[in-house]
C-alpha cells in the first residue's frame, strides 16, 4: 500500500479475517475449508466472525486429514468454486503435497486450460515452542515447484493486501505466515486494497549491504539493520514478501547499489530461498559479496533454549552482514 | 441404456485399445480389456451434467462417457487433436466440458479431488453427480478413508466405484486388501454400498443406477464395488504375472463375449463390425492431427 | 493390576499435571485430565517387554507406563535429567528402554510408526506386543485406515487404542467423523474390536487385557475404543470451546472421582497424599536437573 | 571403486539386487519393504531372486499405501531392524514425506540418541514417459532437510556400493535412482566394496570448465562434455554421487582449477541442487563464472516431444557451457 493511504492499527490475524471476508462478500463461491476455523475462528482466531456471517456451508471445519482437505480444496476449485484451505502448521502439508503438487500446480498445463486449481492453501510456519514437527519452514520446496505462487508476509497491511490477490489469483497459491506474526499488529489500509504477487518492498533503504528476507525474519532482520546503524553500517532490508514469482529486479537493484547481500531465512540452507536469491541476484550483478544465514542444521526443539540457539536472530543477521563486510574481523555469529 | 448400447460401448473400447496396443509407437498404456463392463454400466447412468473421474486405466472410461473417440485417440498419440492437446496422455486425458473431469495417475490420488468436485456441485446447488473410478490397489490408500469419511460428514453427491479386477500390479488382492470385500470399506461410515459383478455390463448398470439415483435424491454419497477381471498384463511395460491357466480362466469370464452371448451373435457380429470401423476411423482423424510441439510449453508459465 | 494400583496411578498423572498447569513456565501443553484410566488401563496390561506409542497428549501415558516422574518432569522442563535431555518435551518425549516408545505430536503420525515397531517385533520372534494410544481426531486420518490394512494382512502384533474425548480441538466428533463408533473401523478389516466406557479404569484394564492376550496368543492386532472425556481446554493455549453446563456434566464424569468413590475415601485419601508428595518430589528432583543448553545442537549433525 | 579392481559388466538392477543380497546376508534384521518387489522382482526387476532366498517374512509386498510403507519401514528401523522401502517413483514419495520428514529425521536428535532410524528409502526419479505426476526429482527438497542422507547413482558399480553403505548407515538416507539407468550396463567389482558416503567422482578430467552433476544427468553430461571437446573446450565432469553430505571439497578444487562452473540437474532450478552447490562452491571459489542448467518450469509431460523439450540434454548442457565461457556468444540453448 503507499504509505499515504488512510490505515488503522489492526492485529495480523483481523487482516486475514478482514480479507476473507471481503473476499467471501465478494466471491459467493469461495468456501473455506479447515480444522477449527468454524465456530472456534482458527487456532489463531483469524477466522473470527467468519462462520456467523457465511454459514457451515461456506465455513467448514473439517477432520484431521490434511490430504483430504487440500485434495478436496483444490478439486473444489478446478470444478469452479474457489477455495482457502487451512493448514494449521506447514510441517502437516507434507500429507498433502500430493493433491498440491502432483495434481493442482499441473492441472493448467496438463488440460491445456481446460482447467485450473483456483485455491489457496494457508498455512503457519515458523518455530514458536512447539518442536521438531510443528516448526519447519518449508517456501523453499514450494518455490521449486512449477505452476505454485508462494507468497509470506510479515505485517497485517501485508497480509490483508497479498491474500486478497491470492483469493483472485488463476492457480494454487501458497500462503504462508507464521506464528509469531499473530499477536502483532500494524496499519491495515481503510480502503480495499490488493497488494500484487511478484513486489519485494524495502522497508528500510541502506547504502553498506543489502539483507533480503521474507516472512517473520524481517523483524528480526530490521532489529540486525538497526544494530548495524549503531555500528556505523547502513543496512538495506529488502522483503521478498513474494517468493514465486519473485522480484529480483528490487533486489538486484538493491544488491548493485550496496554491493553486498546477505540473505536471511528461518528455514534451512541446503536449497533454501538464501541459495536462490543469492543465484539469481548474481546473474545480475556478478561483482557482489554474498552471505546467507538460516537455521543451524538440526531439529527445532520445543525446549526455548534450544530452539532460539537454532535459528537465526537478529545478533547472528547483524554478525553475518559484518563478517561479509569486513572478511578480516573474524567475529562469530 | 439398452443391453446393446452397453456392448456397442465396450466393443468401441475393445477395438480403439487393440488398434493402439498394435502400434510400436503406442506410449506407456493401461487398459482396460476386461474391465469394459465397469465403464459402461456406470457411464450408462451418468448424464451430461454429472462428472467422472478415474485412475490412470483411463481409455475405456473415457470413451465409455461419450467422449470422441477420435479425440481420445489424438490424445493417446500426443497429437493436438487431443482435448488436452496432446499434453496429458492416457495418464491425465481429460475433457470436463464432456462430462470426464479426467485421469490422474496417481493411485487413490483422484478420490479427494473428485469429492472436491462434488463439494463444488453441493455448494453451487448444481443438480449433478461425480462418479470416481478406481481399482483394488487404491482401496489400502489413507485418501479412500479420508474422503469416504468427508463425504459422509457433508453428504457429498459422490459414486465410488472400485473396480476389483484383483490385482495391483502383481500383487493379489489377498495381500494387499484384508477386506474381503472392498465395498464392506464404506459400511462403517453410513454409506450405502453394494457389490456386482463387474463382469456383467447390465448388472453394473442396474446396480449404479440404485445407487446414483440414491444420491440424486439428496442420499449423500454410495459405493459399488464392481468385481472385474484385467484380461493382459498391468501396462504395456509390465511383465505379466499371472500364470497361463490364470488367464484362460479369466479369458471366461470376458464382458464383451459374455454380453455378447447374451445378446445373440446376430445383434453382437454387426455392432463388433461398426466398432472396428468407428476405430479406424478414430485412428485415421487422429493420425491427421498434428503432433504436439515444444510450443506447448511456452503455455505453460 | 489392582482397581487401588489404577487409582494410584491416575492420582499420580493428576498431580503432576496439575503442578505443572500452575507453572508460568510450563510451556505448550496437552493435558489427560479425564482420561487417566485410558492410560492407566491400558499400561495395566503392557508389560516390560511390550512398547507403548502415544500422540502429544503423553504426560499421563508416560506416568502410567512407569517413567520415573522426576525424569518426566525434567524432560516437559527442558531439563538435562529428562530421558530426551530436555529435547523433546512434550510432544516426543519417549523412553524405549522404559517400555515408552515416545510421543509423537503429529496427530495419527505415529500409527504407522507403531506398526513398524511391531513388524521389527514380528520379525525378530520378540514375544511383546506394542500398543497405540491416539485420539478420536486421528481417526478421520488415512494413516490409521493404511496401519489397519497392512496389520491384519500381516498379522502384527499391534494394540490400536482410541481415547475418544469426542472432541478434536474445539470440533466435536459428530463432525470430524462419520462412524457411531470409532471400533467399527476396525471392522471390515477383520481386526476384534470392543468399545468401552474410557472413564472406568478397571472396564478399560479388563478389555485391553482381552484384547491383548490375544495378540500374545498370536491372533494379530486388536482394537479398543475408550469412550473418555477431556475435562480441560485441548492445550494450554488454547481456548475453551465447551459451554460451562457441558463441563459440568463432563466433570460429573471424572474417571478419578468415579474410582475413588468406588474405592472409597478411606483408600483414597491415603493414596491421593502419596502421589501429592510423589508429585512434589518429582518436580523437586526435576528443578535441580540442569536446563539444556544450546551445547545440545552440537549433537545433531 | 578404484579403477584396477576386478569388475564384471552388469545391469543397473542385478548392481541393486546383488547389494540387496549381500547385505540380507550380512544383516537378518534387514527387511524390505515395498510394492512388487516380491515374487516380481519389483517393476525394474532389480529385487529379482530376493523372495527366492530370503521368504516372504523379509521380502514384503506392500499395499499402495506409501505413507504407512514409509512409516512403518522407520518404526521398523527405530526398533532394532533394519529395513529398506521401495517407493516405485520419487513423486510418490510426497504422501511419505511425514513419517520420513517429521519423524525419521528429527529421531535420532528429539530422543538424545536412544533411537534412530536406519531406514533406506530407495526411489526412482526422472522422467521417461510416464508424465506429470510421474517424472519429478525432488533431490532439493530432500536436501534440505537435516537428518537425512541423499545418494544418487549413475552407474551400476556406484549403485552397488552407494547402496551398500546406505544399509550399513545409522540414520534415513533415500536413494535415488532413475529410470533411464535400468537399462544400462557397466562394470561392478567383483569383490565386496561399499562406496563412503560424501565423495564426488571427477568423471572426465578437463581444463576450461567444471560440470557438475548427479544421477542420469551424468551421461547427458558426459555427451556434453564430449562435443565441447570437438569444439575445442575442455570439460571436467563430475558426478556428486552424494547430494548429502556433499562433498564440495573435490567440486571446489576442480572449479577453482577451470574458473567456470556449470550446475547440471533434471530437477526444477529454484532452490535446487545446483542452487546449493553454487552457493557453496563460490564460497570456496569466490571469483567464479557460474551456470546452471535444469528442466524448464513446466510439468514434464509423457508426450515424448514435451518431455524432451522440457528437460536438459547434451546439446542445451554444451550450449550453456559456451555461453558461459564466451558470453559475447550469445548463443541460444
Ligand atoms: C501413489 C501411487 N503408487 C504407486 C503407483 C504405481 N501404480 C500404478 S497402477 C498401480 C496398481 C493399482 O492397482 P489398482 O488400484 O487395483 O488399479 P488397476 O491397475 O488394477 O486398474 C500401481 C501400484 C502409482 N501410480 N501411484
Ligand atoms: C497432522 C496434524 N494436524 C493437525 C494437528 C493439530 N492438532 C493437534 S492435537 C489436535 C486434535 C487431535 O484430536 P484427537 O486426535 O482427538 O486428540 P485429542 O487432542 O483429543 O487428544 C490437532 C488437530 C497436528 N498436531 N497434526
Ligand atoms: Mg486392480
Ligand atoms: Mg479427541
Amino acid at each position: 500500500m503507499p504509505p499515504e493511504a488512510p490505515a488503522t492499527r489492526r492485529f495480523f490475524r483481523e487482516a486475514i479475517a478482514r480479507a476473507l471476508r471481503e473476499e467471501m462478500r465478494r466471491d459467493p463461491s469461495l468456501l473455506l475449508l479447515g480444522q477449527d476455523i468454524g465456530a472456534f475462528g482458527g487456532p489463531y482466531r483469524d477466522f473470527e466472525g467468519l462462520l456467523a456471517e457465511f454459514g457451515p456451508a461456506r465455513v467448514r471445519d473439517t477432520p484431521v486429514a490434511e490430504a483430504a482437505m487440500v485434495g478436496l480444496g483444490v478439486g473444489a476449485a478446478a470444478a469452479g468454486a474457489r477455495t482457502l484451505v487451512a493448514i494449521t502448521y506447514m510441517d502437516f502439508l507434507m500429507p498433502a503435497l500430493d493433491p498440491l503438487v502432483n495434481y493442482a500446480a499441473k492441472l493448467r498445463f496438463k488440460t491445456a486450460g481446460q482447467l485450473a486449481a483456483p485455491v489457496v492453501v494457508k498455512t503457519t510456519a515458523g518455530a514458536k515452542g512447539q518442536g521438531v514437527a510443528h516448526s519447519q519452514c518449508l517456501e523453499a520446496w514450494l518455490m521449486n515447484v512449477p505452476g505454485l505462487a508462494v507468497v509470506a508476509p510479515s505485517s497485517p497491511g501485508d497480509a490483508y493486501g497479498l491474500l486478497k490477490t491470492a483469493l483472485r489469483a488463476p492457480g494454487p497459491v501458497v500462503f504462508v505466515d507464521h506464528k509469531r506474526l499473530f499477536p502483532m499488529a500494524g496499519p491495515v489500509p481503510d480502503a480495499e486494497a490488493a497488494i500484487p504477487f511478484g513486489l519485494a518492498a524495502i522497508r528500510r533503504a541502506g547504502r553498506d549491504v543489502t539483507l533480503a528476507t521474507h516472512g517473520w525474519m524481517t523483524h528480526p532482520t530490521l532489529a540486525a539493520a538497526a544494530s548495524l546503524a549503531e555500528a556505523g553500517i547502513s543496512a538495506e532490508v529488502v522483503e521478498l514478501r513474494s517468493l514465486a514469482p519473485l522480484d529480483i529486479e528490487t533486489l538486484a537493484a538493491s544488491a548493485a547499489r550496496t554491493g553486498a547481500l546477505v540473505a536471511v531465512e528461518e528455514g534451512q540452507l541446503p536449497c533454501g530461498v538464501g541459495a536462490e536469491i543469492a543465484f539469481r541476484v548474481r546473474e545480475c550483478v556478478p561483482a557482489l559479496a554474498v552471505a546467507r544465514v538460516g537455521a543451524r542444521p538440526v531439529p527445532v526443539s520445543s525446549n526455548p533454549v534450544l530452539e532460539a540457539a537454532s535459528l537465526p536472530d537478529a545478533p547472528r543477521i547483524a554478525a553475518a552482514a559484518r563478517r561479509l563486510l569486513r572478511p578480516s574481523a573474524g567475529e562469530t555469529a | 441404456m439398452s443391453d446393446a448400447a452397453l456392448l456397442r460401448t465396450m466393443l468401441l473400447c475393445r477395438a480403439v485399445e487393440a488398434r493402439l496396443a498394435a502400434r510400436p509407437d503406442c506410449g506407456f498404456q493401461l487398459f482396460s480389456a476386461g474391465e469394459e463392463a465397469v465403464a459402461a454400466g456406470l457411464c450408462a447412468v451418468l448424464g451430461p451434467g454429472d462428472q467422472l473421474l478415474c485412475s490412470g486405466r483411463s481409455i475405456a472410461p473415457a470413451l465409455a462417457r461419450g467422449l470422441d473417440p477420435a479425440a481420445v485417440v489424438a490424445e493417446l498419440l500426443g497429437r493436438t487433436g487431443g482435448p488436452c492437446r496432446g499434453r496429458a496422455g492416457r495418464g491425465h486425458l481429460a475433457q470436463p466440458s464432456a462430462g470426464f473431469f479426467g485421469a490422474h495417475a496417481v493411485v487413490a490420488g483422484n478420490l479427494s479431488i473428485a469429492a472436491g468436485v462434488a463439494l463444488a456441485f453441493q455448494a453451487a446447488a448444481r443438480p449433478g453427480i461425480v462418479a470416481v473410478l478406481f481399482g483394488d490397489g487404491a482401496a489400502g490408500a489413507g485418501a479412500l478413508h479420508e474422503t469416504l469419511n468427508i463425504a459422509a460428514l457433508w453428504q457429498l453427491p459422490l459414486l465410488f466405484v472400485c473396480s476389483n479386477n484383483g490385482w495391483s500390479i502383481s500383487t493379489p488382492a489377498a495381500a494387499h486388501l484384508a477386506p474381503a470385500r472392498v465395498a464392506d470399506l464404506a459400511r462403517p461410515f453410513g454409506i450405502p454400498a453394494a457389490t456386482v459383478d463387474g463382469t456383467d455390463a447390465p448388472a453394473v448398470r442396474d446396480a449404479a443406477a440404485a445407487l446414483a439415483a440414491g444420491i440424486r435424491a439428496g442420499g449423500g454419497p454410495a459405493f459399488l464395488e464392481a468385481v472385474s477381471v484385467r484380461l493382459g498384463p498391468h501396462s504395456t511395460s509390465a511383465r505379466e504375472s499371472r500364470t497361463r491357466a490364470d488367464l484362460a480362466a479369466l479369458a471366461a469370464r470376458d464382458p464383451i463375449a459374455r454380453l455378447s452371448a447374451a445378446l445373440g451373435e446376430a445383434l453382437a457380429a454387426p455392432l463388433r463390425a461398426a466398432a472396428d470401423a468407428a476405430a479406424d476411423a478414430a485412428f485415421r482423424t487422429a493420425e491427421a492431427s498434428p503432433p504436439a510441439t515444444a510450443d506447448e510449453l511456452d503455455d505453460a508459465a
